[in-house]
């Protein structure tokens, strides 16, 4: 056993040694004028079904763009490390990624990396940010700068359900459903005052402990409320279903919303019979949407003939809005710097994205506040848009 | 020898952590149906070499290195402790052990499984409320509210249940008033005289240990002494005036003497 | 190979390291460290300064568990009072950065104090749900405190020293591993003196230490301190290396993690907790590289990367307490040893 | 104080200890004069560990008293009865395992050091000088006499018992004991290692002026060393004085040998 | 706030996941009981539970009265060999290295089940009756209902079983003196096999009721900590502590989440906790004194 023990330990030193002699090597041979985005991406953890959405969709537009000789010429490079959905695993990604190349555009996988990254970000200048995150506080272009979202931000989700709800049922009574996480109190205060100014009532608000696993008095309380709409937010999916499902048990007329992470079909359609009827908001169009024109979406069908899940969506249209940030960037004949890229993003006006979101879009700031409801059917077990496209005026 | 000897010691090494040794070359041997009485002082290394019997030593990290036990002719070293007591070796530990939280119809019941494995028909505790009719009177109450002596009759009382060919009894008397441990000590003989059970008894009482049983041994730190039949020992003048208190000729030389001739000794080194 | 050692004063025998090859390893050691940043990229800098972080909490929570024999698991939860202290310090009064350190580790300490008044009464597994009980407690009241910003959490800016920000790698390098060297040097210091030799017997035996007169609850409660003071300065460290702090930055599964730090490297070791805390912050490196390697054959190797890192962390709890348990530290001198008769015995 | 109490280092009065309803003690009185050897011996639970307990702070009497040179013991911590020079060993030798014999014997004058927590960190000043001394006063003093200087980086663990007990009369002593409480110092010894014990604890005894008390069961070596023996059984001293005399005292030959029937057919003269 | 109806519906819900409480405390006490060891991977080893559940009902396509069988025997089944594995050579070592020891095979359990059936968390095919039960005017959610009953049946069995048969006097008497119990011919290792075996099986037992109603995911092992919680507040070897303290906490979780918020769930029981542990150690019904480390 001992000597099996030295052994192992010294075979492991030794593999440690080899990891370090390759680490420490100077920075990785580079093509000229790549240009790379780096990823911090959760491809485990909590997070994971979301992180193999975008880097697949990332993978997949930069394969497109590079078939089609890149951005200005240009080939784009991906660099990706898994993080498990950990900030400490993101940054210490970041930095390796960092290290090895020179990076111009990075994907984070969380709000807490974001943040946390952003002074980095400033002090470097180099490098133009999108993530997973639609955190309210990072769509604010003074205090990040060199930051945007692919979509609205968690407030302007629900200021997109507002709308449609206001415009549905006046005076209808609402409850928000959310974890007690930095991810599900985000939109709480300003939806909040929305649903006031919208002369909605937000008549119950429901605070879980994250990773509960039992609802029952949560329903409970709901039931007393009785609100004609509930609103989930910073799920993906448990408990949303067990709620709708024991909520109906007990003959509550309400409906069910939820935000952009829990809009996937696929988690959709794993609520069961929960699902049917599960509405919310959404930014882009659904991979088998093949109403009007949408010749990106024909090109991910032909490329992945089976479904692709809203995170791929989001994976590709991230890296799409960089690619023409870059593009607009180097058209210009300017460096690509940080501020730069970012001047470019803003460039982008009444911009076709090829069909993914809806309708042309425009990024004044750090958001893309466009979106649409979308409610399940049972039936074809798809979403099915319920909405037209709503778009926030700034 | 014509009769067999039930339990054979035969030249027993016991270490403690794999450090400290307890036994060293030690022999002994328990013949069918007799009590054997083993004297010494605390320390001596009588309760290791009990445990060593009947196996109980791993628990406390202590191993036999060398020698051999057989009980019933065979090799006990690869059976476990209630394997052992299965089959007739029954261990009454030092300072009673009866299971506090239990009643005492209970703590007789744990010792039904002993008899596993024997075919015995449904066991009864009659034989055991005949020797000791005041647990039959307490039979319903918890076990750690009985007094001391009734709690080493109930130790014994789990003896008789499991139907032991031996029983190795470690200082019945101790902690016990001159009058409860004359009580016990004549059930003691009675038992063995009764049922034929063999008895490996260990004792610092040696006045009544030795007027229960057939022979004796007298070990001092882990090695016996002296050995022999009851009427020998008592009529050993050490065993006199070491084990049984009777004062008598000094020894060759007192403790208080030994700083001078061992002062001796560290001047030259 | 050495025969033995001659030494000629007991001053000489107390020191803490006592051969000269000892010391020539220490000395390159220190010449190592001062080197390393000129050579290493970003990213290993990275990984060093987390590494010492790791060290001086690991060697805190040793301080506790390993030497004193009080088990916790609330050292990340200390960590975070820590973090918040220096956080709130630096956002709100822009005192130097040493002192909001010294400062958290102080205010670390007094909760610590706090957490450990129950030890007199309870021990062993009872402490230890205890101090997960602390953690509940801490963690709430972080999330839910407008000071400490909720579940936002705080973000801050970096330390300064003469104008300069301290806000790369390289430069946190130099905060970092000298406080946790010296940290490192204390803590060997202690157990040189009757305040460490107090917490060991209280370990081992806590009814024959008060016969030898030490009164048990205020060396417990010294230890407590101590270890959470580490614990705070650990924090204040990782505050000021990560820049922003939040209620989830320090959940229970990185108590645990200093805990299987200090049992791979070895309990009541300085080394161990060194080895431990340096071992359990490259292993999952380590398996990043493995699956890097493993990708090109067996493409879903990344996406087994968490699970299986999880598998690894539980694997090298239960092994080491299984086959190794005096850890690492325990490896390490089996090897010196080896070298020392070597060649005259293998 | 009259000249007979000045010359009483330890006065244990009408003590009494119960757990829970079962009397350990039952109001248990005698002194220990200075500079004496006394013994305390008694069957096996007859309550003389128990007394040691009572004395070391461990465990409060229902009733009675204990005085140490003169003072009540009441109400003080065993940690500071420690440092008033009450040193004890244990029946089953309370050694730190994981330490060093060295540092085993360090621990013995905890209370009389003063090193606090910030100096022992830096290990400057205070904490480095008094640990020096220290090491010099065990290494000259007590290993030098003890006989250990062989095995003082050994870790305790790995010590034979004989050795351990040693070890443990070393930290006793490294306490500045001036009542020195022995628990068994010689149990499960043999002749040549008991020997050596008796020597050592005449010489602690002589050399370094400390009074002892001891608990013992061996009575070859209780009879020959001490100069005082206190009889236990069941709680209650029912014998006190000069070895020789208590030896032959009835009531204690009854409590060794139990005195009814059984005992009478081996005690009888038809037996000598 | 004099509705009572309401009140009514929230106690029950309370004894509802309190019941889950009390027959994942009951697997607990039984451990701890019978070995000493105080096993932290219960949480895990519930989850595993739930998974086998899915993997038989969902994977196989078997019923769900095949598939529950299937869980509780992969829970044994783990048992067995966690216990034979990793406790029996953890003998005699502190308890505290035994405790960590069952943390990591925690870490590992979690990990294995994310191997084999990813990170998203789950829902679990239906098999309890969903039509709405009603007690009095009182709403019960048909899950927690039939979670109760099922729990309740388990742990009065448990607390007879102990109580009357001639098992339940071999565990006591492990549980009180290993070497006596040993000398009076019972055999220890069995025992300390067998309860692992059952209480691993009751556990994922356990995990399939905890499952049904809140879906399954790698992070379910929390579930372990609130036991951990009732154990301490019942006492660590007490059957019916486990009993009372599970319904407690669950009851009290309950008003905690309903009147304060879900956010204070865990401050408000861990505040028990702290508060138990001041005044009693032991918890309200643990016999045994503590541990010495």
């Amino acid at each position: 056993m001992r000597n099996w023990t030295r052994r192992h330990v010294l075979s492991a030193g030794a593999i440690a040694g080899a990891g370090l002699a390759l680490g420490i090597r100077p920075l990785a041979a580079q093509v000229a004028d790549e240009i790379v985005l780096g990823g911090s991406i959760p491809l485990t953890g909590v997070f994971a079904f979301a992180g193999i959405g975008i880097h697949a969709g990332i993978q997949d537009y930069l394969k497109i763009v590079n078939d089609a000789g890149g951005v200005e010429g240009r080939k784009v490079k991906y660099v990706a490390e898994d993080t498990g959905y950990k900030v400490d695993a993101s940054v210490a990604a970041f930095n390796k990624i960092t290290s090895q190349e020179k990076v111009s555009l990075y994907y984070g996988d969380s709000t807490g990396f974001s943040k946390t990254i952003n002074p980095e970000l400033e002090r470097r200048g180099s490098i133009l940010m999108a993530g997973a995150s639609f955190a309210s506080e990072l769509n604010d272009p003074k205090k990040y700068p060199l930051q945007f979202m692919a979509g609205p931000d968690y407030s302007e989700m629900f200021g997109i359900l507002l709308r449609y709800i206001a415009n549905e049922k006046a005076g209808a009574r609402l409850a928000f459903v959310y974890s007690d996480t930095e991810f599900g109190r985000d939109p709480i205060v300003p939806s909040e005052a929305l649903a006031k100014t919208l002369g909605l009532e937000v008549v119950e608000k429901i605070v879980t402990p994250p990773g509960s696993v039992d609802v029952s008095t949560e329903v409970l309380k709901l039931r007393r409320a009785r609100p004609d709409f509930t609103i989930f937010h910073g799920y993906v999916l448990a408990p949303i279903p067990e709620f709708i499902a024991q909520a109906k048990q007990m003959g509550l007329a309400s409906r069910f919303m939820g935000t952009f992470w829990s809009m996937d079909n696929s988690t959709v359609e794993r609520m069961g019979e929960a699902a049917d009827g599960f509405m919310g908001v959404m930014p882009y169009r659904y991979y088998y949407d093949t109403e009007g024109e949408s010749p990106m979406l024909e090109k991910i069908r032909q490329m992945r003939p089976e479904y692709q899940s809203t995170a791929y969506l989001q994976g590709f249209v991230t890296a799409l809005l960089m690619c023409e940030a870059a593009k607009r960037t180097l058209a210009a004949g300017k460096e690509l710097t940080g501020a730069n890229l970012k001047a470019g993003l803003n460039s982008i006006k009444d911009f076709d994205t090829g069909g993914l979101f809806g309708v042309p879009i425009s990024i004044p700031g750090n958001s893309v506040p466009i979106g649409r409801i979308y409610a399940f059917d049972g039936k074809a077990k798809q979403m099915k848009p319920a909405s037209d496209w709503i778009r926030l005026e700034a | 020898m014509a009769a067999p000897h039930l339990l054979e010691v035969d030249n027993i090494e016991v270490v403690y952590n794999r450090t400290i040794q307890v036994l060293r070359g030690l022999s002994l041997v328990v013949p069918k149906g007799r009590i054997v009485a083993l004297l010494g002082s605390n320390g001596a290394g009588k309760s290791t070499l009990l445990k060593a019997v009947s196996n109980l030593l791993a628990i406390e990290d202590g191993a036999v290195t060398s020698g051999a036990i057989r009980f019933a002719g065979e090799d006990i070293a690869a059976l476990a402790p209630h394997t052992l007591a299965r089959r007739g070796l029954f261990h009454v530990m030092e300072g009673r052990r009866i299971f506090e939280d239990l009643t005492v119809e209970e703590n007789l019941t744990a010792a039904t499984f002993a008899l596993t494995g024997r075919g015995a028909s449904k066991p009864s505790f009659e034989r055991v409320y005949s020797y000791f009719p005041r647990l039959h009177e307490r039979r319903k109450g918890l076990a750690g509210y009985l007094s001391g002596g009734e709690q080493q009759m109930l130790a014994i009382g789990r003896a008789l249940v499991a139907e032991p060919s031996l029983i190795l009894l470690d200082e019945p008397s101790l902690g016990l008033a001159p009058k409860m441990v004359e009580e016990i000590f004549t059930i003691i003989a009675r038992i063995n005289a009764d049922e034929g059970v063999s008895m490996l008894l260990v004792e610092q009482n040696a006045t009544v240990a030795l007027a229960v049983a057939h022979q004796g041994y007298i070990m001092e730190t882990g090695k016996l002494v002296i050995e022999g039949s009851v009427d020998k020992l008592i009529h050993d003048q050490d065993v006199r005036e070491f084990y049984l208190g009777f004062g008598g000729g000094g020894d060759a030389r007192s403790y208080r003497d030994v700083k001078h001739y061992k002062r001796r000794k560290r001047w030259l080194s | 190979m050495r025969i033995g050692t001659l030494k000629t004063s007991y001053a000489a025998d107390e020191a803490l390291f006592d051969t000269r090859l000892q010391k020539l390893l220490i000395l390159l050691a220190c010449a190592a460290a001062v080197l390393f940043p000129f050579v290493a990229s970003p990213y290993w800098l990275f990984l060093a300064c987390l590494c010492a972080i790791n060290v001086a909490s690991a060697t805190g929570l040793n301080i506790l568990t390993g030497y004193t024999g009080l088990v916790s698991l609330g050292q990340a939860a200390f960590m975070s009072v820590g973090a918040y202290t220096v956080a709130v310090l630096e956002i709100h009064a822009g005192t130097p950065f040493l002192l909001n350190l010294l400062v958290g580790g102080l205010l670390t300490a007094l909760v610590g104090i706090g957490v450990g008044i129950p030890s007199l009464r309870v021990k062993g597994l009872y402490l230890a749900i205890a101090t997960i009980a602390a953690s509940v407690v801490l963690h709430f009241v972080f999330a839910h405190w407008p000071l400490t910003g909720g579940m936002q959490g705080l973000s801050m800016p970096p330390a300064r020293l003469f104008g300069m920000a301290l806000d790369q790698p390289f430069q946190l390098y130099w905060l970092i591993l000298p406080v946790t060297g010296l940290m490192v040097l204390g803590a060997a210091n202690l157990f040189r003196t009757r305040v460490g030799r107090a917490f060991i017997a209280i370990r081992d035996r806590d009814i024959s230490a008060e016969v030898l007169g030490i009164p048990l609850l205020r060396y417990k409660l010294m230890s407590f301190a101590v270890s959470s003071f580490y614990a705070g300065l650990a924090g204040g460290l990782w505050a000021y290396f990560f820049r922003v702090v939040t209620p989830e930055s320090f959940p229970l599964v990185n108590s645990i993690f200093y805990l299987a730090a200090i049992i791979v490297g070895g309990m009541g070791t300085i080394l161990g907790g060194i080895l431990g805390a340096v071992f359990m912050t490259m292993v999952p490196e380590l398996l990043k590289f493995v699956a890097g390697l493993v990708t090109p054959f067996y493409p879903d190797a990344l996406a087994l990367l968490a699970p299986v890192r999880t598998i690894v962390f539980g694997s090298l709890i239960v092994g080491f307490l299984i086959f190794e348990p005096h850890g690492l530290a325990e490896i390490w001198r089996r090897i010196r040893r080896f070298f020392h008769l070597w060649p005259f015995r293998t | 104080m009259t000249e007979a109490a000045r010359d009483v280092i330890l006065d244990v009065e009408g003590v009494s200890l119960a757990f829970g309803g079962v009397r350990a003690l039952t109001d248990v009185s005698f002194s220990v004069r200075r500079g004496s050897i006394t013994a305390v011996i008694g069957p096996n639970g007859a309550g003389k560990t128990s007394l040691f307990n009572t004395i070391s702070g461990f465990y409060r009497p229902r009733s009675g008293n204990i005085a140490f040179d003169g003072r009540s013991l009441a109400g003080t911590a065993p940690p500071e009865r420690a440092r008033l020079g009450l040193a004890r060993t244990f029946q089953n030798i309370a050694l730190f395992r994981g330490m060093t014999v060295l540092d085993n014997i360090k621990l013995g004058r905890h209370a009389h050091m003063r090193t606090g927590l910030l100096d022992a960190l830096v290990y400057r000043g205070r904490a480095r000088r008094e640990e020096l001394e220290l090491r010099a006063e065990i290494e000259e003093r007590i290993i030098d006499f003890l006989e250990i200087q062989h095995i003082r980086n050994a870790p305790v663990a790995t010590l034979p018992y004989g050795l351990r007990k040693r070890v443990e009369l070393a930290r006793a002593l490294a306490m500045r004991p001036r009542l020195l409480m022995l628990d068994e110092p010689v149990a499960g010894m043999n002749r040549e290692e008991t020997e050596d014990m008796a020597r050592f604890i005449l010489d602690v005894k002589e050399e370094w002026d400390v009074t002892i008390l001891m608990v013992e069961h061996d009575m070859g070596m209780v009879m020959d060393i001490s100069d005082h023996v206190v009889v236990l059984n069941f709680g209650q001293v029912i014998a006190e004085g000069g070895p020789a005399a208590v030896q032959a005292d009835p009531a204690v030959v009854a409590a060794y040998l139990g005195a009814g029937d059984l005992g009478r057919r081996l005690s009888g003269p038809e037996a000598a | 706030m004099t509705d009572w109806l309401f009140l009514t519906e929230v106690f029950l819900a309370g004894l509802g996941s309190g019941a889950l409480y009390a027959v994942t405390g009951v697997a607990f006490v039984l451990i701890y009981k019978a070995t000493r060891v105080v096993n932290l991977a219960i949480g895990e080893i519930l989850m595993l539970g739930g998974y086998a559940f899915f993997g038989a009902a969902a994977g196989w396509h078997l019923p769900a009265w095949v598939a529950l069988p299937v869980a509780i025997l992969a829970g044994a089944l783990v048992g067995a060999v966690v216990e034979r594995g990793l406790i029996r050579p953890m003998i005699g070592e502190s308890p505290i290295s035994v405790f960590m020891v069952t943390i990591g095979l925690g870490s590992i359990l979690a990990g294995f089940v994310q191997i084999v059936w990813g990170a998203d968390p789950l829902r679990l095919p239906e098999f309890l009756p969903s039509a709405p039960i009603f007690i009095g005017e009182a709403y019960v959610a048909p899950k927690v209902a039939y979670g109760f009953l099922a729990a309740m049946v388990v742990v009065t069995a448990f607390v007879l079983g102990l109580r009357f048969s001639r098992g339940g006097v071999a565990l006591k008497a492990t549980a009180a003196d290993q070497a006596a119990a040993y000398s009076v011919g019972i055999d220890v290792p069995r025992v300390f096999s067998l309860s692992w075996i059952v209480a691993c099986g009751v556990a994922a037992g356990a995990g399939v009721l905890v499952g049904a109603i809140g879906g399954i995911s790698p992070t379910m092992g929390v579930f372990g900590l609130s036991v951990l919680v009732v154990v301490i507040v019942g006492g660590l070897d007490s059957m019916a502590g486990a009993l009372v303290g599970g319904l407690f906490i669950g009851v009290v979780e309950a008003f905690a989440g309903t009147f304060l918020g879900g956010e204070y769930r865990f401050l408000v029981t861990f505040s028990i906790l702290i508060l138990i542990l001041m005044i009693r150690p032991y918890g309200l019904f643990g016999t045994h004194e503590i541990e010495r480390l």
